[in-house]
């Protein structure tokens, strides 16, 4: 906990962010409102934000189909997001995307991404522009356990070390794959398969703010001075389904419950920095009055914002044609 | 007769498939499911739209096959066994990870037999499903027959209803080439009628769902659902069109609708893919090649516009081919020629 | 103008934009080659067919990107090199390779911009090499334009001559939309006139390269060449043709397709592609639709079989539409209406 | 040297068949009378005798675009092989196929392959079958070390793991990948890389029949016995260019005779069974000559064989239409 009370602050916030926001989407997805499918983040909130807490705007990062922890954390607009998720014609992506595709390029947020492993050689392409650029800036992707297994996923490990570019491959091993636990999908086991391709990894707790953050300020201090890509190894679980409406009947009844009693990732950085006196309860409860209104805010505004109409059908195909 | 949903007989013609040959094996993501997780279940899914439900328990792991994410690999899976003597059904879930699993579909399923000098057989069943409907956006509902139809090897199936679902299902099986299998997502839960016992839906011959003087509509998949509301609504201020299921695009039943416009000399074709080198494309082509002779109007092709599939309610609505805008091209081409 | 032959003038299209622009970036299996090698070289490909050649010695490693066999990882690294300001030119080698990369080219460059509300441009140009003439068999000899064609967000070149091919290479790196950039490998040795200096050649608009008054034939990439040889033999006998070369296939210039057709009435469409869903399919339901008024005789579409590409010579010469076969056509179409 | 006479007899016999027909071909080729692609084999016999020695009838093997060699080592015929490498009608894929996609499916060879990495996956739907058949066989996939860095070998690995299929991945380092030499493209090492995923590895020496085979046994044995999917490493060379035609400038001019005069396989079988004294020199020129007369009989039948016709081009696309 080397970290400025500020940077903690605004750690805590973010987490806290992509908590209420998922979890408010729990509770708005079933009235209807809301189109298409929902994958949500609770319960990894310390990976997203361990990682971009440690990431510059000249950084990238590319997201897959569970995206909004990952937007929220590199910065992306809640109030666009929520429009966006609403099918918005004011949203992030003018209600075109929704919540798979939720994109900021001004963020150096390269998109969420509804083709699992699709994301992945797509931020080895931005680390050879951050290469170009010499300065410093570093492409993270996001991989999920289930993921891990896509061929894809392995071309970009292979292409990035061939190349040596400034990559860094987070790998989030949330125990599920859909309905399959993590175990059953993969050969051998996650850490010796990204080393076999002479990436080091640096294994993290994935409930845990500060071993997130810590462990990629390693991994992305080796991919910025230019020794070649790094991954992040980070363990947590999804607190909802696969997908909003999934009955989880693969899992545990109590299972989800065992996690938020005991090393849920809000509850952890809680009882961290105000057992170490660097905040009190008081201090963080009204940060978490304050995201629990800018949630209201956004469900609210998105609720009533307007409809995209035939020329949001018809734009943006190209820019010319 | 029985009235039961798309997704049930699907479910059912596998189940008779499977029981009939233990060379049938099931493949794919989430196809039993629960595998690796801690409540036990290992029929947790049945795939992630419920249609091979009930198969785990029934036929055990060594034929119905969790895969991890390697679309590539399953499809290379299904392509080797069939090679090596059995029938594998596989599924892709959703159609638009063809993508990641093109070259065994494109290169090695379609080509084998050709290439191999005739000698190999690949009985492959590549099940995926595809459409808009769901708001499930640019990647998760196009409809891609035109592209695999388009592959000479490979035949198509697009079943509009229960009773083809199940009867294509079967024949796809039990055929010795391969077969890309669509089922729209916004029809898994249509009901239907569909016959009790034994029954197969040969490929290449068209439905004619419904007959009429004036027009021909050929529509495919969803898009028959739509086709009929159009044409039932007409046939109440008299005017009548033949309606034409084409049930598989390839083989493509061109006799069945070169013959109904032999009789209307008009024709509407409706598809919900992208308006470019479509199976409308291939209609209408069709109509100014072989059916020149009969046409007295321009061909109307109803299809969604040259853009990807977008998410809100509103723009997937204005993207996919409505009853109205169908019912429109049956009025024009009737105000033309 | 200068006479250079088509594998010089793309050569020369990319050695003029590299220098024009630093973000412009080439990367490919062996678009170098000697990496890793025991002579020393590091230009010692210079890509498959050449193009690439003397690229690596003038603008270097970071600029000359040679890789593994990774398609999937190759074009993904194009779409994400594009989006983060780059203007990169991936070679695919075979066109057939599509098959293993065919998500970042479908669900990924072709989509972002639309997804992602307008915000992203993704100028990548992918070249691929294509067509029948070497037989190079199933795998290595496809002209998979249609395929391409159909994808919204994607633009399609397929140049028939040495000054359109620089001139649409040229326009298709300074294009901010992705470009799929087909090089007909049986057209590479093929000579001509390519002018001096700086030049673009626009998308979307045909070229006429003959004017007549019989009949519209509409050709594209290595088939241009071959109607050519029909179409001036014809025109000894007096039949003239306006013959088109599409240039490139989406956009696609329809208004030049049907102003021709409303003088001549008659068409003819060269494809070398199969025929279900081709751009001939789609020319031809053009004539159906926009062009029926001025229609006079049924359409001919001169393509290749519904079959996989064959190996032996005597098969592909075949499998490939012929002039005589383009002339038969033409004559066909005289004959009707 | 455990084997019996008979089986070093056929082993070398086979080597020498591959060698033959392949130098032969690099004669035929220039003369124009050969179409297409073509890639020579030549260099590495040993790798595909030493393990299709060890394969019975019901085992599989795919192959690759450098097909030749693996598809005599699984018995297909080389008349019909010569056939149809000369597009005749009567080659063994009626001229449709040619040297990239030679297939026997009745000696359980599924083909040859132009597509690099596309023989994998369908090599372990094969082992699918051979699980299935519960009759001890197995299936082998042939994999380059170019080829090594497709995201399908990757995955299909994986699913061999995931499976526990009767699978034996042989990976062929030979040096280079087309153009470029095989260090560039492979991130790690090729044998870590394996093993990450839980496969373990025997190294075999490429130009040693005796190491290949014996390498092959053990791998081989660990498939059969039900552990799931295992790999041979064997590094040799190819002789001749990446196909015919290849000026080769990427290597050293006397890279390939130093390894023709030193470690060639044919040279290294001869010198250790005639110094065991297991045959004598002349009982193996014996072997050469009559290899060498087949092989003009092959060239001699092909030239002249039968050229396909119409009903070729337009059939066996589909079993029924
Ligand atoms: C290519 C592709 N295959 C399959 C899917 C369907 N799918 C979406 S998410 C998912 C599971 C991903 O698991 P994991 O990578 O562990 O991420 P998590 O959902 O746990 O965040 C699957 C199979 C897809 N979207 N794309
Ligand atoms: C998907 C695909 N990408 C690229 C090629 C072109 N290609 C053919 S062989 C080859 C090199 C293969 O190298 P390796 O696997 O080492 O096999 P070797 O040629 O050495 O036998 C390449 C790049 C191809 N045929 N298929
Ligand atoms: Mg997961
Ligand atoms: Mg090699």
């Amino acid at each position: 906990m080397q970290q400025s009370p500020d940077q903690i602050r605004r750690a805590y916030r973010q987490m806290r962010l992509i908590r209420e926001f998922e979890e408010r989407l729990h509770i708005e997805n079933p009235k209807g409102e809301i189109a298409g499918f929902t994958h949500l983040y609770s319960g990894q909130e310390a990976i997203a934000v361990g990682v971009c807490e440690t990431l510059g705007d000249n950084d990238y990062i590319i997201s897959t189909h569970r995206g909004h922890g990952h937007c929220l954390a590199k910065g992306c607009d809640p109030r666009d997001m929520m429009h966006e998720i609403y099918g918005r014609a004011d949203g992030l992506c003018k209600g075109r995307g929704g919540s798979m595709h939720i994109a900021d390029l001004t963020k150096g947020m390269l998109g969420a991404n509804g083709i699992v492993g699709a994301g992945q050689p797509i931020a080895v392409g931005a680390a050879v522009a951050c290469k170009a650029r010499k300065d410093g800036s570093i492409s993270v992707s996001f991989t999920g356990d289930g993921a891990s297994n896509q061929g894809t996923v392995f071309e970009a490990m292979n292409m990035a070390v061939v190349l040596k570019l400034p990559k860094l491959f987070v790998f989030e091993d949330n125990g599920y794959s859909e309905h399959t636990g993590s175990s059953y999908g993969i050969g051998g086991d996650l850490k010796t398969r990204i080393e076999g391709f002479g990436i080091p990894v640096w294994e993290a707790d994935g409930f845990d703010y500060f071993s997130v953050y810590e462990a990629t300020e390693k991994a992305g201090a080796h991919a910025r001075a230019g020794k070649g890509p790094s991954a992040i190894l980070a363990t947590a679980t999804r607190y909802f389904g696969h997908f909003e409406g999934d009955p989880q009947n693969y899992r545990a009844k109590d299972e989800v419950q065992n996690f938020r009693d005991t090393v849920d990732a809000l509850k952890q950085i809680r009882e961290k920095v105000t057992g170490a006196g660097i905040f009190t309860n008081e201090e963080l409860d009204a940060i978490d009055a304050e995201v629990l209104a800018l949630i209201d805010d956004c469900v609210e505004s998105a609720r009533s914002g307007p409809t995209p109409d035939a020329d949001v059908l018809m734009s943006d195909v190209y820019i010319d044609y | 007769m029985t009235v039961m949903t798309m997704r049930d007989a699907l479910n059912e013609a596998l189940f008779e498939e499977m029981e009939r040959d233990d060379k049938v094996i099931v493949m794919g993501e989430d196809v039993s499911g629960g595998a690796g997780g801690t409540s036990g279940s290992r029929d947790a899914a049945g795939g992630v739209f419920g249609v091979t439900k009930g198969l785990l328990p029934k036929f055990g792991e060594d034929r119905v096959i969790d895969t991890p994410i390697s679309e590539s690999a399953i499809v290379g899976l299904a392509n080797g066994a069939a090679l090596a003597g059995m029938r594998p059904v596989a599924e892709l879930m959703f159609a638009d990870f063809v993508g990641v699993a093109f070259d065994q579909i494109f290169n090695q399923m379609a080509k084998f037999r050709y290439m191999f000098g005739g000698k190999a057989k690949t009985p492959v069943v590549l099940r995926m499903a595809m459409g808009a409907g769901m708001n499930a956006a640019a990647q998760h509902s196009q409809t891609i027959y035109p592209i695999l139809s388009a592959i000479p090897g490979l035949k198509v199936c697009v079943p509009s209803c229960p009773a083809d679902a199940k009867g294509l299902l079967k024949q796809a099986i039990r055929d010795d080439d391969p077969v890309i299998f669509f089922e729209h997502k916004a029809l898994y839960a249509r009901k239907g009628e569909v016959p009790e016992g034994e029954y197969l839906t040969p490929f290449g011959e068209a439905a004619l769902l419904r007959e009429g003087r004036d027009v021909t509509v050929v529509a495919l998949a969803r898009m028959v659902t739509f086709a009929t509301k159009a044409v039932d609504k007409l046939a109440e201020e008299g005017i009548t069109c033949d309606l034409i299921d084409l049930r598989t695009t390839s083989p493509l039943d061109e006799d069945t609708v070169l013959e109904s416009l032999s009789q209307t000399g008009r024709l509407v074709v409706v598809d919900e893919s992208n308006p470019m080198c479509s199976i409308a494309s291939e209609i209408a082509g069709l109509a100014a090649t072989r059916g020149f002779a009969d046409l007295v109007a321009p061909v109307q092709k109803v299809t969604a516009p040259h853009t990807p599939v977008p998410f809100a309610r509103e723009l997937e609505r204005m993207y996919v081919p409505s009853p109205a805008q169908i019912e429109a091209a049956i009025r024009a081409t009737l105000r033309d020629g």
